[in-house]
């Protein structure tokens, strides 16, 4: 008995639109126009967003915040590829999924101004199923294993849970345990990993050994597929597929979504300090919004007035929201103290007591302050 | 009524609770066929079945990440912890999560679940199986932590347990699952969480424990009683957070003296929280200070030395006799 | 003497130790080429090379583990977390490793290394990075914990957390980071762990604090003094565990008053165990309770909430003159 | 652009001497004699010291412990592979392992009676480069890695680290991050899973889906091989053969010895709870000892004269080493608060003259107690 070969494993990369537009015809999906123009819609309005949210942060009207620049594509494809009552547990950088299950841009300003009201929707009935923002990385993809395990038990047979993070987070522990738990499980989970070649300063070649993050598929005997996630279309074919999997009681599946975060991690973030300018222009060339944009030109769908048009509507609309955004006010102040249990305690009634008693005396103190003044 | 010793009162709260509510499962290590390492979860596979009773593999953040999922989705999961000490490898999925969902979005997402844990010394284990860090999961604003004392109050603490909205952890104290039986009712028993209770009634000094401690607590208190002839109020937090501070402040007002008794390393424990609560609002009936019997602050010891660092009956004896005799 | 903030003061103890020691090492997310998300680490990786100024793949448990293993080969490992609200991944690793390496063996293995992590509000920051959660350290027997509260003695510090042979969770209040700047000498200061300062000496209350909370403290007890025309005592505690419980309880004995303020949720916290302590040693000398002006035990709301959370200038000083006022 | 094959991999499987006892000559490592005999005597004596230190157990004369038997190979294997400067960061199940590195056979039954005696030895040199036991799981191989790189850092060109998990434990998160680390840093270390078939009542096939746990190497771009874990000399060799990697700077290699363990978990486990005899008995005949002491009959070191006077020689060693234990004592009552800090504290100290006090107003009862029985 010499060494025997125990196991035989290949990795495999799909990409459907290609960097200069090219289709693969055989790989294309069907999908019907209007959903194509949705796709289109939400990836240039995550993307006007994110620009505004800049801006808005900049003058200081807004807290820090991720931008999804460039990876517009994991987010919205998936999105398109879900039903409603799937579930989606994301991470920080889906806007663009958030709002394609009807997430009002408000929540997400909201949210990003240090309001728990902007995690705060039970509608439209998505939102129940729209698990909210995910910051402690990996983290939550144990989370999408439960909820999965949860449908699974309570005899769900046509939901899945689409769960995404990032190429660093996939270094975290939680994400291994993810893996292993869903594919012991057989549970109807499609894990998407936006590699994105940066976590914050952190390249991906040092980042992990790996030559492909698909691969780690094979850790956990599960299906992993690489894909140009810049790709609008194999970004919706590959979670369909997966889903469908997964809806079929085939269990999880891996997506490695090579694709770019263009600019800053979050406001906070130069991204100067760590790369060059050639690497970001490099892939600017492959911007899945303009790339997925030509495509609906050459279907036909989209011309070059249509298209001023709608990024012009969709201008208009993200000004409104911001401005419904910034509208808002009057908030309850001692919220925590409603949220902290779901049951009452003496303990907390005498803290919030407490608080309130601060809290007016604080305003009290101010007034006599403005009067002063005045 | 049936006599039972703590684990079978925890099994009991677990069978009755799944057969009630279909939404309960129970997930851990070894749980299901091996009905878990101290047979707590005795006869709930063979009840309910491997998708009730999950023997998960051999991860905790996993354990508590997914119950998270689950409690999401609509079940209600029991998740155990093998044993207290290698619960921290769940603790950021509850710290970070859990705790927090409800806060986090204002109620749309909550999490009712259990985390079920043996903590605490006196059995002779390795190194990890005999620490009580009841304050580090105190501290996390959002959890509920629960330490039954007795058979019976085990059962109905677990029962509430369940049946709560919220993330609670539930302490049980491994030295107390074998060592007597009690009456515990066939039916229904709810306990109601965030109350402690009044284990023994007395005028001349109070005495705060919880979990364990509770018995050799008892047995100074009987030995003191006896050779003083007088009535000492012996208060069992039964649950650690959200604390039942009314209960031991006003038998303090009546008393003027107090002593703490817990298991846990003494700096920034439970029992600096009790005089915390006694400052607050009886500083001025105090006739003594607040005496505290613990752990010291070194890391566990191996089992060889234990029964000299957790606290003894003789010295809780010692601390109860020298706060009467203070003046 | 150069003026620094405390960014800078941190930065400075770094560089210098490493160019004192060549076994130091600087571990974690960002604090190599990007030199630190905070840019504590600046210039570090450009000075000692990427062996000794670590970029790590993206793992608290990971970065903590590793760092263990390195202290146990003979490196002075000083691990970032980025952010405190990440730490708890690594906690298994402290809890189950570093504290208790050396009582475990008995000295033959020990983790002389350095935990650094920004903690605690006021900086606008997303969900997990406002957190105050000294005391889930302190509990744990076997680790030091540290809060600097100035420029001056974070450097101070953190240069004797680094010659320490203990694991130290060196906790950095990042509201402080860059609010102003102290004189710093160039040569080499270094503070001992395990003693409080007196920041301001009086005799009319005593008000126990550390980290960030010093400065609304010392603001609040400028305008008591001012308007009141007396002297209040401030201890600013700086080591957290093993606490330095004199420095205050002579205070105490001496006033006869005090506050706690501090940063963190209410209950199980740092300010119960400074409570404890005077409990302990010095109640029979207090005319008043001891107040403690804390955050709410809620989960830490997001910031649009935080300033109504953490303790204002204002709460501090209406804590202070209600103890002052209280017979 | 069809989907495209980005990556291959194949898992091997390595065996020298098979449960019949045939020897795969091609593969067989050459070892000195004198090493062969050292190996086998180790294997035979921590056979013989868990059936001696069960006996203990149930008599109460010593607390709970794991049991090794069965997985002698990869413990001793390991040990053989390793010079004395090499570290050696295990788990509970090895043992052999630590006997073979010099450890006295007193300090596990010290251990495991409760004392931190067990685990605190300074002598010989091998001692300061053996971890003490660790116990949660896989945790331990992130402090390989870590000492790797230290040993890495400090310019030490010939030593490598060899570090041992369970099946089970590969489940944890950390295992996963240790991996990551270690050929992101590619640092020498060789991981070791003793895959024994079973974590506690846990079965591998429900602990992962993975088919072979050498496959999940492939996750980290790593060399990965299964092993027979009952063949001492394919442990030896797949152990030394990845030392020489590490050594060579070619960084960590994993290996997957699949073995059985064929006795209870620990003295508290009751194996009939979850498994049968059937299965127990298909093990009993791969017996790693038997194999391996056939080999060496079959190369005419042993012969049935010899084999029972050293194994009456080890039992009678363990026994006097069981002797030794027992005639230990003297404790220092109060050493927990010598080794809290490596400094003094004020509060350390007077909660030691509050313990003194304690433990001596403790035994001046007793002394009472006794004095008025006596
Ligand atoms: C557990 C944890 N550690 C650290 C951080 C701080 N942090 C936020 S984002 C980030 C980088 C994440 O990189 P990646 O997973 O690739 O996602 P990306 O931001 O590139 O989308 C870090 C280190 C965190 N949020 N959670
Ligand atoms: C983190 C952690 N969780 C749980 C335990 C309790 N425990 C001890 S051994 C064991 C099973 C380990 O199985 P495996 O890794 O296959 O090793 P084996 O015991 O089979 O050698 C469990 C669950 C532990 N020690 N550590
Ligand atoms: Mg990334
Ligand atoms: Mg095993």
């Amino acid at each position: 008995m010499p060494i025997k070969k125990v196991g035989h494993y290949t990795v495999e990369y799909m990409q459907i639109l290609d960097e200069k537009g090219k289709l693969d015809k055989a790989l294309e999906p069907e999908i019907p126009d209007d959903r194509l123009l949705d796709l289109y819609r939400h990836m240039a309005t995550a993307r006007d967003s994110d620009n505004r949210m800049l801006a808005l942060q900049r003058q200081g009207r807004i807290g820090t915040f991720p931008l999804c620049t460039g990876q517009e594509a994991p987010a919205c494809g998936a999105a398109l590829a879900m039903r409603d009552d799937d579930w989606l547990v994301a991470s920080y950088r889906e806007r663009g999924a958030r709002m394609m299950r009807g997430e009002p841009p408000t929540q997400d300003y909201l949210y990003h101004n240090g309001w728990e009201e902007g995690s705060a929707l039970a509608e439209p009935k998505s939102m129940l199923r729209t698990a909210p923002i995910a910051i402690i990385l990996g983290s939550q993809l144990l989370h999408a294993v439960g909820i999965a395990y949860a449908m699974k038990l309570r005899g769900e047979k046509d939901t899945a849970v689409v769960t995404f993070c990032g190429d660093g987070a996939t270094s975290q522990g939680d994400v291994h345990e993810a893996m292993n738990f869903a594919t012991v499980w057989n549970v109807p989970v499609v894990f998407v990993v936006q590699n994105n070649q940066w976590a914050i300063s952190h390249p991906r070649d040092k980042q992990m050994k790996c030559k492909t993050i698909a691969q780690r598929a094979i850790a956990y005997e599960m299906p992993g597929l690489q894909i140009d996630g810049n790709d609008a279309l194999a970004c919706y074919k590959a979670i369909s597929d997966a889903l469908e999997r997964a809806r079929a009681g085939e269990g999880p599946s891996l997506i490695e979504a090579v694709t770019y975060r263009l600019l800053m991690h979050t406001t906070a973030d130069d991204p100067k300090k760590y790369r060059s300018k050639e690497e970001e222009d490099s892939w600017w060339a492959k911007d899945p919004l303009i790339r997925f944009r030509d495509y609906l030109k050459k279907k036909k769908l989209l011309d070059d007035a249509k298209i001023k048009a709608i990024d012009a509507e969709i201008h208009a609309e993200v000004k409104q929201h911001v401005a419904d955004f910034e509208a808002m006010g009057g908030f309850k102040m001692d919220a925590p103290f409603d949220h902290v249990f779901g049951t009452k305690h003496a303990l907390i009634d005498r803290q919030r007591a407490m608080f309130l008693a601060d809290l007016n005396r604080a305003q009290a103190a101010d007034q006599v302050a403005e009067t002063a003044h005045a | 009524m049936p006599k039972m010793n703590m684990v079978q009162a925890i099994n009991l709260a677990m069978m009755q609770e799944m057969a009630s509510d279909e939404t309960v499962v129970v997930l851990g290590e070894d749980v299901g066929v091996n009905e878990g390492v101290f047979r707590v979860t005795a006869g709930l596979h063979n009840a309910y079945g491997a998708d009730r009773v999950i023997d998960t593999p051999l991860a905790e953040s996993a354990i508590m990440g997914t119950a998270i999922g689950m409690s999401m989705g609509g079940l209600k999961p029991v998740a155990e912890m093998q044993f207290s000490g290698f619960s921290y490898l769940a603790f950021p999925q509850l710290e970070g999560h859990a705790s927090r969902m409800r806060a986090r979005t204002q109620g749309i997402f909550t999490c009712p679940l259990v985390v079920r844990m043996p903590y605490g010394g006196g059995v002779r284990a390795l190194e990890h199986h005999s620490e009580s860090r009841e304050a580090t999961y105190a501290h996390i604003p959002g959890l509920k932590v629960l330490t039954p004392s007795t058979p019976r109050n085990a059962r109905a603490l677990l029962v509430a347990a369940i049946r709560d909205p919220d993330p609670v952890i539930y302490m049980e104290p491994k030295r107390v699952y074998r060592a007597y039986k009690e009456e515990v009712p066939d039916e229904e028993e709810v306990l109601p969480i965030g109350q402690a209770s009044i284990a023994r009634k007395g005028d001349a000094l109070t005495v705060v424990t919880w979990g364990a401690m509770l018995h050799p607590t008892l047995a100074a208190v009987d030995a003191v009683q006896e050779a003083r002839g007088i009535e000492i109020e012996v208060v069992d937090l039964l649950t650690i957070s959200p604390m039942d501070a009314d209960s031991f402040v006003e038998s303090v007002k009546k008393t003027g003296r107090a002593v703490v008794v817990q298991e846990a390393p003494r700096s920034f424990s439970v029992s600096a929280e009790v005089i915390a609560h006694i400052n607050d609002d009886a500083l001025m009936y105090l006739e003594a200070p607040i005496k505290r019997i613990t752990h010291y602050d070194v890391p566990t010891p191996f089992f060889g030395r234990e029964n000299y660092y957790i606290p003894s009956e003789d010295r809780i004896r010692w601390a109860i006799e020298e706060t009467l005799d203070f003046n």
